[in-house]
């Protein structure tokens, strides 16, 4: 009974942590929240004796994967962008 | 309005669709799968040449799908590293005087060194894999990035494309040397399924972690003066 | 024998792309012209063993399915290696004098050109479900790098509204394949069709979902939106590549479940809703393409529409009589690699006459005629295939497709033939009509060299000639989307 | 009913869920995000799914684990590449949607309803 | 493969390779295209008398291929073929001598004799398809070589008459598609002259037939300008005299009505058309297109237009002749063919002269013309008064074999027909002429050009003058061995009495 109380309170975090990924207003909360989401998935994949998946998981899946979108949402924030307006990029194929 | 309206046919559509596919899922899982995967892995387990069945499946009886997934993460690294357009993909900004990351990232990168290491070695037998591995380097790598370490190495000169295509290239080569000895590419011969097995794990680790590494520094962002795209 | 052919056709590129990872655009490119070569020479030699042979099962790496990934060689299977060879070659060929070899991001053009030839392989190839979608995503990322190397804004748009589409496709692909893992325990699509015809298992969803996603990847309407920006704004002997080969990969994925599973788990309302898709983008994508101003776009429009007769293969093929449903198999393998043909003979001329008149609209190619340019004529009888007028090979997919839907009694598919045919004229003859235009100040006209212009002019002549070849071909069908029995 | 199960409905819910928000969210790294959650979504069935065993006895199944391996570093590798292209596309046009004011895609398309619509998705 | 069975492969190739060897020669080597031109002409008629003595002496020079299963591709030289092939390959090099001339000085040459012999080899195609899906192959092909000759000027409305024309003939193709598909699907793919194999098949499909039918004519009606499929004709006269004259007397509009000859007379068969009940309208449709065709031709004040319209009246006398149930009514219809050629070709050579050397267009301007270009005009004056049937011209032949083939199959209205038809053709014809030789010329001439001692350049003058002596020829000797009526009334007689 505690096992089923267990698995259910993680799928049920699972799902919380995902939807409020999805629902928060904030794009650095949402990153935050996805690598949690992470973590608790890879808890999942211990309680599915997949320890690989799990290991995999908590190292690409929440780990490399979190810092990828944890760093792109900084660029974001701080504005890098080119001085220059975008339009100068439109480019006919020629020559190229 | 029409938003709004948009909004809620999409909601409904997918609460459909998750309804579908629960039922579905439901519907199959009343019967037994119609053929029994695991014990044929098992009863081939010991001729894979690993005690990991997880690994035996990835690196030897679908090892194909493996050669082809490096194949993508190093697609990933390529086109990355093409948007780049600055001789280092290092951040010079980054680098940070902050003595408590100087101190960090000499004592944790040695020991993130160490368990890629042991998570690399353990593959075979136990979980834990090249990808595993692979990915702790590169995590000690963003440490280091992070730090005052200035990784050279990452210029995206022949070095970096050395290192990224390594991996990929040793599976090819034992792939081939495997066809020469035996029947079959990715045929390893007898005796030296473990050896091969656990070589190709160990450079793919190596390659792994520099992808990933290269993937998250690769971000277009650090430029330097880009010379105006001339079309 | 067999082995090394097979790594030939699998492993080769794959060497030729780290090898060529290594090297500059210059050298890369006597690199991949070396490679082209072997790999024509490995196809043929593939060719030649299904000839010899018959169609066959390989285990790759000594394991066979369930436990393995398992090869299907068979004729529809070597028709399409046979076809990446020949379309890649050309593509690459040009490439290697058309591309500027001064932008240092050239040189990653050579490694993504042999991923992608590679796994292409690998998808006409495999007979596994899950391995075609690692195939599949292989893919959707050296295509996605091939538009977007170079960085610009409106390259990264299209390159990423591409990636998104189809990652989303894959994902409804992979799911299709995790609930038919549940049901039958294997992947093997061999394997699987055995125990579901032994079962009578109806797997609809997941077929659905199956082909959903590759629908989505195959740019079927109202999903293709992804497609003209991304064919349009890439290079041009990327954008044939992508139009020839790549789009087709996704659907030769469907077709290939479809005939295999579609039996069972079919129903009459997907195929005619798919039918039905198809031939809205035939209308849509032909007029859409009337309407362009680029040239290249007029091009990757015509792309939604010709693939939009590809979908026709749904509901001719689902209970009907054996003759018609191998008809219409055969009709769409010819409008498959008629299209590849005269698609990619387009994009590269299109590239040439653009390089020509230095501007991508249509209305600059005024009084282009007049100066009786090679690459102008490559496109025009590109333009006779997709028009499916006679002889070419679009003429004799066309006549395939509306004998069976004449003999199925769906008559409704004969006027979409008939009508999609006359839709495509309109837009080809828009480009024929305004290089006659006399009245214009072109004056200066850069011809391109003669080994660049060669290229789509022989692609054309393939497209063109290919009506008349017809039975050959169709004998190596055989049996397309084969009875073949497992081993 | 065993617990593997459980987290295949998990799975189920995720992927609801996943294609909602890729569908609904116009911001380019939360589309990003619901990808990688339908992508959880689908592994945790392909996993669940065999691992249940229906009414056979419920175990490890290697063969999934492994495939979600490879899905996993597929997947990782796609959103390390979008990534590297939205953050670029930002870099030069600084916009975080595909979909967007005067000079984006849609020169070529105006009239084009189904460029619309995978704009929107 | 013996060499005889080659022999219609090597008719046709003789114009294909002229027009690749012309394409990939420059601009500049404008003599050694006009020599392959010419070489490849003068081949390509030696070919055909060759051919039309052995199939006289009933050889079969057949060569075919199996392209799709069940479908061949087959090219095949038979007496109805053969009138077709001499007519192109006869008129082809008059043609191309007029067009030499024509053109000279002008730019995009190489562009247009390219074409232009792709066009012919379309047409020699059409003439040896040995079945329906040959027929429809070249069929297209012809569609595709001319669009590049209508709008070869490039003005805003050669290009605007060339969308009409491709607008109709691809449309017109599309529909012919269809019917060929279907009839393939219904009973396979049959070989022309075996008439009446249709007869044979099941009742039950006669309905399917019926509609496969009048899909067919719709589709070939296109290009043969039926009535109301005509529209795009008129508008094609932008195009350089030479294209207008092989446009109307042997490519598209001629290949349109041989292909309605090849399916009435030799796929369903004349008799069986009738046992389907749709001999009779086809009749009708052709008579009212003759009326049609003439009163509009009435009101046109342009000189080629008013010939443009003359043709739609005129092809409908072939199918006319079809339709007369009985071999004389056939022979007239099957006659006209090469009559109608010749005399329509000879009118527009005519007609092109006068714009080229006087820049007269327009049929007032013509005053007096016949003083200055005497040549010309005598042979405009016979092929008019051969077009309205006087005698012993060719038109007067097949007036005179229609009326007593109607009479024989007691379709009497027919004469009233070609009486009100033969009426409008003088109300429209002689005031050209009374122009040309009895109005006194205007003090200039739009835009005269001297050519010294010749009233025009010769290679303008003497194809005309050529056609127009084979026009009195054809009609006088009409009762010989070899003239075309008799070549007529043998493939006529064939049909009825085998």
């Amino acid at each position: 009974m505690t096992e089923w109380l267990l698995d259910g309170l993680l799928v049920f975090t699972l799902l919380m942590t995902a939807s409020a990924t999805l629902v928060s207003r904030d794009l650095f909360r949402a990153v935050v929240l996805f690598i949690a989401f992470g973590l608790v998935m890879a808890a999942c994949w211990v309680r599915l004796d997949a320890p690989n998946i799990a290991l995999a998981e908590a190292a690409i899946g929440a780990g490399l994967s979190g810092v990828l979108f944890l760093d792109a949402v900084s660029q974001l924030r701080r504005g890098q962008t080119r001085k220059r307006s975008a339009s100068a990029d439109q480019s006919p194929e020629a020559g190229t | 309005m029409k938003a709004w309206f948009a909004t809620f046919v999409v909601l409904a559509v997918c609460v459909a669709f998750t309804g579908l596919l629960a039922v579905t899922v439901w519907d199959i899982a009343q019967t037994p799968a119609l053929v029994q995967l695991p014990a044929m892995v098992a009863e081939k387990l010991s001729e894979s040449g690993v005690k990991n069945p997880v690994t035996a499946v990835l690196l030897n009886f679908r090892s194909y799908d493996t050669l082809l997934e490096i194949g993508v993460l190093v697609i990933a690294a390529m086109t990355g590293i093409s948007m780049a357009r600055t001789p280092t993909l290092e951040d010079p900004e980054l680098r940070t005087s902050n003595e408590l990351l100087f101190a960090l990232q000499r004592w944790f990168v040695p020991l993130m060194l160490m368990v890629a290491g042991y998570l690399l070695w353990a593959g075979s037998d136990r979980p834990g894999g090249a990808f595993q591995a692979g990915a702790v380097l590169a995590a000690a790598g963003v440490l280091m990035r992070l730090g005052a370490r200035p990784m050279n190495f990452l210029r995206p000169g022949i070095l970096l494309r050395l290192g990224l295509v390594l991996g990929f290239a040793v599976f090819l080569v034992v792939a081939l040397a495997s066809a020469f000895a035996g029947e079959a590419f990715l045929d390893y011969p007898e005796g030296w399924t473990k050896v091969l097995i656990v070589t190709i794990e160990a450079v793919l680790t190596l390659s792994i972690g520099m992808v990933l590494l290269a993937l998250f520094v690769a971000g277009p962002v650090n430029e330097y003066g880009e010379e105006d795209d001339p079309v | 024998m067999t082995t090394w052919l097979m790594a030939g056709l699998l492993f080769t590129p794959l060497a030729w792309a780290a090898i060529t990872l290594l090297l500059s655009f210059r050298n890369g490119r006597w690199v991949s012209w070396l490679g082209m070569l072997v790999q024509v020479l490995v196809s043929v030699g593939v060719w030649l063993l299904v000839v010899d042979r018959g169609e066959f099962y390989h285990g790759l790496g000594g394991w066979d399915a369930p436990l393995g990934i398992e090869l299907r060689v068979d004729g529809l299977a070597i028709i399409f290696v046979l076809l990446t060879a020949t379309v890649a070659t050309a593509c690459g060929w040009h490439a290697g004098m058309y591309l500027d070899s001064d932008k240092p991001w050239q040189k990653h053009f050579w490694p993504l050109f042999w991923f992608l030839w590679a796994a292409l392989n690998s998808v006409w190839l495999s007979g596994d479900l899950f391995n075609l979608y690692v195939g599949l995503e292989v893919i959707t990322l050296t295509a996605v790098g091939l538009v977007a190397v170079g960085g610009q804004a409106d390259a990264l748009r299209a390159a990423l509204r591409y990636l998104l589409v189809a990652l989303v496709g894959s994902m409804a692909y992979l799911l299709g394949v995790a609930l038919v893992y549940g049901e039958f325990g294997v992947l093997s699509l061999a394997v699987v069709r055995e125990l579901q015809a032994e079962n009578g298992v109806g797997m609809t969803l997941p077929l659905a979902l199956m082909l959903g996603g590759l629908a989505v990847k195959s740019a079927l309407f109202p999903m293709h939106g992804w497609l003209p920006p991304a064919h349009g704004v890439a290079k041009s002997p990327v954008s044939g590549l992508m139009s020839g080969l790549v789009v087709k990969a996704s659907f030769y994925i469907a077709a290939r479940l479809w005939l295999e599973l579609g039996h069972e788990a079919g129903s009459l309302a997907l195929a005619q809703v798919l039918g039905v898709l198809g031939s809205a983008a035939v209308v849509w994508g032909s007029w859409l393409a009337l309407r362009q101003k680029k040239l290249k776009q007029v091009v990757a429009y015509s792309s939604v529409a010709q693939i939009g007769y590809l979908f026709l293969l749904f509901p001719l093929t689902l209970s009907v009589s054996e003759a018609v449903s191998l008809q219409a198999q055969q009709g769409v393998t010819l409008q498959v690699v008629s299209h590849a043909l005269a698609k990619g003979a387009m994009f590269l001329a299109a590239g040439n006459l653009i390089l020509s008149v230095r501007s991508g609209e249509v209305d600059a190619l005024a009084g282009v005629g007049r100066f009786l340019p090679f690459s102008l004529f490559s496109f025009g009888l590109a333009g006779v295939s997709l028009m499916g007028l006679p002889p070419s090979g679009g003429f004799a997919a066309k006549w395939l497709l509306l004998q069976a839907s004449l003999a199925s009694g769906q008559w409704w598919w004969a006027l979409v033939l008939l009508a999609g045919g006359l839709l495509s004229a309109l837009y080809v003859f828009r480009i024929y009509q305004a290089s006659f235009v006399q009245d214009s100040d072109l004056d200066e006209f850069y011809h391109p060299p003669r080994s660049l212009e060669l290229v789509p002019m022989i692609l054309a002549l393939l497209a063109l000639g290919l009506g008349l070849v017809v039975d050959p071909m169709l004998t190596l069908l055989g049996r397309p989307f084969g009875e073949g029995s497992v081993p | 009913m065993s617990a593997h199960l459980l987290y295949a409905f998990g799975g189920v819910v995720l992927c609801g869920m996943g294609l909602g928000g890729f569908i609904l969210l116009s911001h380019l790294l939360r589309k990003l995000l619901a990808f990688n959650i339908m992508g959880s979504g689908i592994f945790l069935i392909l996993v669940g799914l065999a691992q249940h065993g229906g009414g056979a006895e419920p175990g490890m199944d290697p063969v999934p684990q492994a495939l979600v391996l490879t899905g996993i570093v597929v997947a990782v590798s796609a959103t390390a590449l979008a990534l590297v292209l939205i953050r670029r596309y930002y870099y030069l046009t600084g916009q975080t949607v595909l979909e967007s004011s005067a000079e984006s895609g849609r020169r070529n398309n105006d009239d084009d309803p189904g460029s619309r619509k995978d704009g929107a998705l | 493969m013996s060499l005889p069975s080659l022999l219609p492969l090597f008719a046709l190739l003789t114009s294909l390779v002229a027009s690749v060897v012309i394409f990939s020669l420059p601009e500049k080597s404008y003599r050694l295209q006009t020599t392959v031109n010419l070489v490849a002409a003068l081949l390509k008629m030696g070919l055909v008398a060759f051919m039309a003595w052995g199939v006289f002496h009933d050889t079969e020079y057949r060569i075919g291929f199996t392209v799709m299963p069940g479908v061949e591709f087959l090219l095949k030289a038979d007496a109805l073929s053969m009138i077709f092939a001499g007519l192109s390959a006869v008129l082809w090099f008059l043609t191309t001598l007029y067009a030499v001339g024509y053109l000279e000085h002008s730019p995009n040459r190489s562009r247009f004799f390219g074409f232009f012999s792709l066009c012919v080899a379309s047409t020699m195609g059409i003439a040896l398809a040995g079945n329906l899906f040959t027929f429809f192959l070249f069929y297209e092909m012809l569609t595709l070589s001319t669009y590049p000759l209508i709008v070869h000027r490039g003005t805003a409305q050669a290009l605007r008459a060339g969308r009409t024309y491709i607008f109709y003939t691809l449309t017109g193709g599309a529909v012919l598609l269809l019917g060929v598909a279907w009839m393939h699907g219904l009973a396979g793919g049959l070989e022309f002259g075996q008439a009446g194999q249709l007869g044979e098949t099941d009742p039950a499909l006669w309905d399917s037939l019926r509609i496969v039918f009048v899909i067919l004519i719709a589709g070939l009606g296109v290009k043969a300008a039926l009535f109301p499929l005509h529209g795009w004709l008129p508008q094609a006269m932008v195009a350089p005299a030479p294209v207008s004259a092989l446009l109307h007397a042997v490519a598209v509009v001629k290949a349109g009505a041989f292909g309605i000859v090849r399916v009435v007379f030799d796929l369903y068969g004349t008799e069986f058309t009738h046992e389907l009940g749709l001999l009779e309208p086809l009749g009708w449709l052709a008579a009212f297109t003759i009326l049609f065709g003439s009163v509009r031709a009435l009101m046109q004040s342009d000189l080629k237009r008013r010939l443009a319209y003359s043709t739609i009246s005129q092809i409908s006398y072939i199918i006319l002749g079809l339709t007369l149930l009985g071999p004389i009514g056939t022979a007239g219809g099957l006659v006209h063919l090469l009559h109608q050629g010749m005399m329509k070709i000879t009118l527009f050579f005519c007609a092109g002269n006068y714009a080229e050397t006087l820049g007269v267009h327009r049929i007032d301007e013509l005053d007096g013309a016949g003083r200055r270009m005497p040549g010309t005009s005598v042979a405009f004056t016979i092929g008019a008064f051969g077009m309205i049937g006087a005698p012993p011209l060719a038109g007067f032949i097949t007036k005179w074999t229609l009326g007593t083939g109607a009479l024989a199959a007691d379709m009497g209205w027919v004469i009233g027909v070609l009486l009100i038809s033969s009426l409008l053709n003088a109300a429209y014809f002689l005031p050209i002429i009374h122009r040309l030789w009895f109005r006194k010329a205007p003090n200039a001439w739009p835009e005269e050009q001297s050519w010294g001692r010749f009233e025009t350049k010769a290679l303008l003058l003497w194809p005309p003058v050529v056609t127009a002596v084979i026009t009195v020829l054809f009609g006088l000797l009409a009762a010989m061995q070899f003239s075309p009526l008799s070549w007529a009334e043998l493939i006529a007689s064939k049909e009825f009495w085998s």
